[in-house]
């Protein structure tokens, strides 16, 4: 069924308003206290909005202080809506099975085949062994993984996901991952996550949320190859400019000094004046020590913040850029935290967008 | 006694051990005596008979001991504690019914019939032995529906018009005012309950202690107990 | 972990000031007759009574408590507080007033007296009569230590059962009462126990008949008229079946 | 969340259950002598006297009470098991037995009478004596509900504190207390009810002097020997100031 | 201080000895229930061992059923050892500042200047502006950052870090990642994580545990790039086949068939029949559709399960195989999960070591 929700919860001061379509999978991206699970717990009915309308299907979950419409709150267990919250809160008095089986058992499944569900589920998150034990007698991990299952378990119109992956091991994360593409393919729901794998295997849509608001939405590849939100870069890996078009290049104060940035400006193309950001890979960037005199235009003095292995180079940080170099380059200019020198990027490998 | 602060302000203090039953006469008795003497300070401490009995044998700061039966006043004399005790007034039993009478009881014979809600006195405590005797002299097996620990329960019992009717001391009937009738037993029927006074033997406050007694023997103190129902000692 | 050490001093205080005086009782019976004593008829049946009794008080205050405990933790509306002061008043109330209280209501011209008449039942002087007064001083004990049990178990697993599509009466067999049942536990051994030791209430509200109304804190009391260290030697017996009890009913809870 | 709806029923019940004595007593008061009866000299002294104890002892559980709550729930001993139901027996008690033991215990001829003789402190027949009893029959509820509270309230985060090196003094002021705090409140809230609704043990132990001795609950007892509404008005004063000082804790408590 | 550790607890299945030298920090890697909790919560006096004995530079700290020497269990808060928990467990009673403060505080500074170091902490981890709120007030990355920033403050001689970075977003990882590169440069500490990036920024040394015992240890970058563990293979994303040294070339038993993989054998050369591990990287793989012939020599018969953006690349996941190849490469093969086909190495980009 298909998801629309704005709410506002001001204690918290977030305000935000997003929808899902029937069986899509959206991804919601936002750094920590950026609303994500405020927006999930109005959606599972733990908290009520100020303000605010939640739809699901053609039912109205929650209706608060709209003027001429009447309030309501449908209690949680009334929702369809299951929850995944960020800690694994398994019910100590239960066994891992009956935790796992409690959702099957409690919309009306019998004893014996919620727990034949609920040992599936634990073999598909590769817990089974578990099965027996008590919440407080597995680690971290099995347990993140044992309330993955639980949630899974449970049938719900919408599916609420606040970090599945976290605290899992390298080698169960990939595995879980497949799993959920599977199941989360024909249901309707929305994930939280920090990590970009997740969104581009798992989502269809992403939106971004910073403070409270949405600052960005669209589908996984877009976003996260032309991001308009500082963030959104930063998840995807990409470097970001912000500043204001003047005749053809944007302007940008960085570290303290004022520059152009020239690039490839994507239609819709920026007005003069108006806010733009000069988006580009750290792939496309080269360092040097000294200003170099050559056809790349774009150059942004800097200095060494940090040095990253990255996949087989050497992922340079400096402030909120990065460029990625061979390690041999960084044994000949002999980069080092505090290393002054040159990020260089060709005009041609930087997009422009428009902000609004 | 022990119990107060002998010598501040020349005040010297006695401490009265009484059975509840005495409240309002000995309440009466103590105040005319300050009154009078005003040099004088007079503690009650008021609770059931073998209460104080126990009191006084733990070492509780007693000068005179008054109880409401002759029994709980041996086991003190036994044990020595007082000094030999007067009889300084008696009660009589008497049938209590609540307001209206509504089981209609007029004698004695009237608590034999069944289906009523007869309360009385357990045996072991004096109201109850009494009740005993009352009714043996009139032949009656009684049943009753409880067998109380105190006068008091049974009055309770009675004035909520919970019991049909009960047996207890004619002073009962008077205190509880309007809140239950009294129906009189003859007294060739009846029973007679003696309150035993006494100095208790290691007070510090003899003489006052001995002054308090002759009080309650003497005639104003008497006056008081008839007030309140009591019969003169016999 | 370290409890800190200075916390035995006041600790072992507290227990010497409790234990001692039981010892002082054990010290003063008359071992001699205890045996007579305690298997005479008359304390048999006391005590037999008691223990239907107390059992009786302490189902209906679970059955009665649970959900009241509930309310009061898991919802609020105007005059709460007033309502849960209220509730603890049978703590305060002299039992012997609580008695009182029974009978204006329960009694023959008491406010439910004339409903009761008509329905043919007669309450006071019954064993009925004692099992509600039981009831009525012990209540507030299971309430009081149960909603204090639910206010720290809090709410957020009733919220993730919620979610999982359980609705409340699932909610409340499969998490709420779960999760609190030491606290349940050991409200009920209160309970349990205030109804064992009741005295006031019962004498004046239920009467004393023996067989019928004469609990053994009754039985103690009439001993107590004769003879002291008959009571002392009864109320041991008290003390015993109550240790039992409570050893029982800890390992129950220790089980859970 | 969603209580079950049908647990309002048995919720209502209970609450009638131990609310209409109530009401029954409030019919029945004699309100034209409400006032005079109230404010009687006797009457003043009793609850001046009332107040002052409950509050002494209640002060003494919390001191020694929490200590024992602590080592019970944080510690394991053998004979923990007794000794934890030993502390709950005040309870099963009788009163009158509880007040007969305290005699037995710090009496002229009790176990500790000659070491109180030599000291030149006669506690029986006392405003301590008074305190005593209260205290000892108060005792429980706080150990009860604090123990309760402390178990439920885990030892995870004195492990954390322990491991940011707090010593157990530390500990047990900066985390375990403030997190035990709601409990603590109840437990001493029905410490003091039960102290201020006293009775048995304090007429037996310490008596009934005016002034010295003679709490509300005895001044109602004796005044219930003449005039039965007499002492039930004074119950109702009874309950009153439960009620206000129970809320104030409520608040205090809420406020935590 | 120097650290020696080696204690055995039954229950969990966990014996586990290791060292941490003094100023040392030291990663403990493993998948989920290999113990590295139950390690820590060991360290930490929280558990005790069945046997065992743990000595922290003079003193020993724990030493239990060791025939001859007497039972000794030093209290936490004697240790001088601190533990961040996998769960924040903020005090819910104390703002976000007093609980930084607490450590501090506890341990001898005045209210006053413990409260600054608090501040301090705070601004390092971020969330300074929120040291006045409750923890039941703040996100759930807020209070892990908040934790970390507790756990900082204390001045311990062992440090223990469970997922100091769980739950935390994209931009601050990296901040975090620097701040504890700083501050536990010249601390002895023991880290677990699941990310390879904390284990080569941070730690000097790696131990990986499996199943309850350390099944490798030794520098990173050696252990990363030459792993003899499964588990390390996977944290360092590189492939690993498991077989036994017949003359000249590892026999692997994969996918139910038997083969030989040929590579360059590293010193100590295995024996005939000893026990060997094959280790290649996926950028050494290329992908074909049917069996070419040509000079690799090594041929794998494989499904394609899965398909993962990488840097630039996409890797191509076929069990526990997986090779990096060019966005091109897919289309052009069209690879898809379910494709069959070959993963081919040449035999110079195999490693092969002796595993005892
Ligand atoms: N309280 C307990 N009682 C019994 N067994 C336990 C208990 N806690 C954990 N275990 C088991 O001990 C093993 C090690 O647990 P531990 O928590 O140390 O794993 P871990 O390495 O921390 O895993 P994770 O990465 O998931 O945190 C696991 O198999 C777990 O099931
Ligand atoms: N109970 C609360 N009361 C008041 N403010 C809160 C409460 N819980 C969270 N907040 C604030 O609301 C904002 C949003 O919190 P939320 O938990 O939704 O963030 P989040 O996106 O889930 O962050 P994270 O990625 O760390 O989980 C944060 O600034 C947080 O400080
Ligand atoms: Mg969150
Ligand atoms: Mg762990």
């Amino acid at each position: 069924m298909s998801l629309s929700f704005d709410a506002a919860v001001d204690e918290r001061g977030v305000d935000v308003a997003l929808d899902v379509a029937e069986g899509e999978t959206v991804a919601l991206l936002g750094p920590n206290g950026a609303g994500k699970s405020t927006v999930l717990s109005v959606l599972a009915g733990h908290l009520v909005p100020d303000r605010g309308r939640v739809v699901l299907g053609d039912r109205v979950l929650t209706s608060q202080g709209r003027p001429g419409e009447r309030r309501t709150q449908v209690p949680p267990h009334d929702r369809h809506v299951s929850l995944l919250a960020q800690e694994p809160l398994l019910f100590p008095h239960l066994s891992v099975l009956d935790n796992v089986a409690f959702g099957p058992r409690s919309t009306g499944a019998s004893r014996s085949t919620s727990r034949e569900t609920a040992r599936q589920w634990l073999e598909e998150v590769g817990v089974a062994d578990l099965a027996g034990r008590r919440p407080a007698e597995i680690s971290g991990g099995q347990a993140q993984r044992a309330a993955v299952a639980r949630a899974l378990a449970a049938t719900p119109s919408l599916m609420l996901l606040d970090e599945p992956m976290a605290a899992l091991d390298v080698d169960v994360a990939p595995q879980l991952r497949q799993t959920l593409r599977r199941v989360l393919a024909d249901r309707t729901v929305l994930l939280v996550t920090h990590d970009v794998l997740d969104a581009l295997l798992l989502a269809d849509r992403v939106v971004v949320l910073e403070d409270g608001a949405v600052v960005e939405q669209g589908p996984c590849a877009e976003v996260l190859s032309r991001p308009r939100s500082t963030f959104a870069a930063r998840v995807a890996g990409l470097n970001m400019l912000r500043g204001v078009w003047r005749d053809g290049a944007v302007e940008v104060a960085y570290g303290g000094r004022s520059m152009r940035v020239e690039g490839i400006a994507a239609e819709p193309v920026p007005g003069e004046g108006e806010d733009a950001v000069a988006v580009f890979g750290p792939s496309a960037v080269s360092v040097f020590l000294e200003a170099p005199h050559g056809s790349p235009r774009n150059l942004v003095e800097v200095t060494v913040s940090d040095l990253e292995p990255h996949g087989g180079q050497v992922r340079v940080r400096a402030g909120s850029l990065s460029a990625d170099v061979s390690v041999r380059a960084v044994s000949e200019l002999d980069l080092a935290p505090g290393t002054r020198g040159y990020f260089v990027v060709k005009a041609s490998e930087v997009a422009v967008y428009r902000t609004r | 006694g022990s119990g107060g602060g002998d010598g501040d302000g020349g005040t010297t203090t006695i401490t009265v051990f009484a059975a509840a039953s005495l409240t309002s006469s000995f309440e009466q008795i103590a105040s005319d005596l300050e009154a009078e003497d005003d040099g004088v300070d007079v503690q009650l401490n008021f609770a059931g008979s073998s209460d104080l009995v126990a009191q006084i044998q733990e070492g509780a700061p007693a000068d005179v001991l008054a109880s409401a039966d002759e029994a709980s006043m041996d086991k003190a004399t036994a044990d020595g504690l007082v000094g030999t005790p007067t009889v300084f007034a008696a009660n009589t039993l008497e049938i209590a019914v609540p307001p209206g009478n509504p089981a209609g009881i007029t004698s004695v014979e009237d608590l034999g019939q069944d289906g009523l809600n007869l309360v009385l006195c357990a045996p072991e405590v004096p109201c109850g032995a009494a009740a005993e005797a009352v009714a043996a002299s009139a032949g009656l097996d009684l049943s009753p529906v409880s067998e109380e620990q105190s006068v008091t329960d049974v009055l309770s019992k009675v004035a909520t018009g919970e019991a049909d009717a009960g047996l207890v001391y004619v002073t009962d009937v008077i205190a509880a005012g309007d809140d239950v009738e009294g129906v009189d037993i003859p007294a060739d029927a009846n029973a007679v309950n003696r309150y035993p006074i006494a100095t208790v033997a290691d007070s510090d406050e003899v003489a006052l202690a001995q002054e308090f007694v002759d009080r309650v023997l003497a005639r104003t103190g008497q006056d008081v107990l008839a007030g309140a129902g009591f019969a003169p000692a016999p | 972990m370290g409890v800190p050490r200075w916390l035995f001093v006041p600790a072992l205080l507290g227990a010497a000031f409790v234990l001692l005086p039981l010892v002082a009782i054990v010290a003063r019976t008359p071992w001699s007759r205890f045996l007579e004593l305690i298997t005479s008829e008359s304390s048999r049946e006391a005590l037999a009574l008691s223990l239907r009794t107390s059992a009786t008080s302490t189902l209906i205050c679970v059955l009665l408590g649970v959900p009241m405990a509930v309310v009061l933790a898991r919802t609020s509306f105007r005059g709460q507080g007033v309502l849960r002061s209220l509730v603890l008043l049978p703590l305060v109330l002299p039992p012997v007033v609580g008695g009182i209280a029974l009978l204006y209501t329960f009694g023959r011209r008491g406010l439910l007296g004339e409903t009761f008449e008509l329905l043919g039942l007669q309450v006071a002087f019954s064993t009925t009569a004692v099992v509600l007064a039981q009831t009525f001083v012990a209540m507030p004990f299971l309430v009081v230590s149960l909603e204090g049990a639910l206010r720290s178990a809090g709410r957020r697993y009733e919220a993730v059962a919620a979610s999982l599509g359980a609705r409340p009466t699932t909610v409340f067999r499969r998490v709420t009462l779960p999760l609190v049942l030491p606290g349940l536990a050991s409200g009920a051994v209160l309970a349990f126990a205030r109804s064992l030791g009741e005295f006031g209430a019962t004498i004046t509200f239920a009467g004393s008949l023996q067989g019928i109304t004469r609990t053994l804190p009754l039985e103690i009391y009439l001993r107590r008229e004769t003879d002291a260290e008959a009571a002392v030697a009864l109320s041991l017996v008290l003390v015993v079946v109550a240790v039992v009890v409570i050893g029982f009913a800890r390992q129950g809870r220790s089980a859970v």
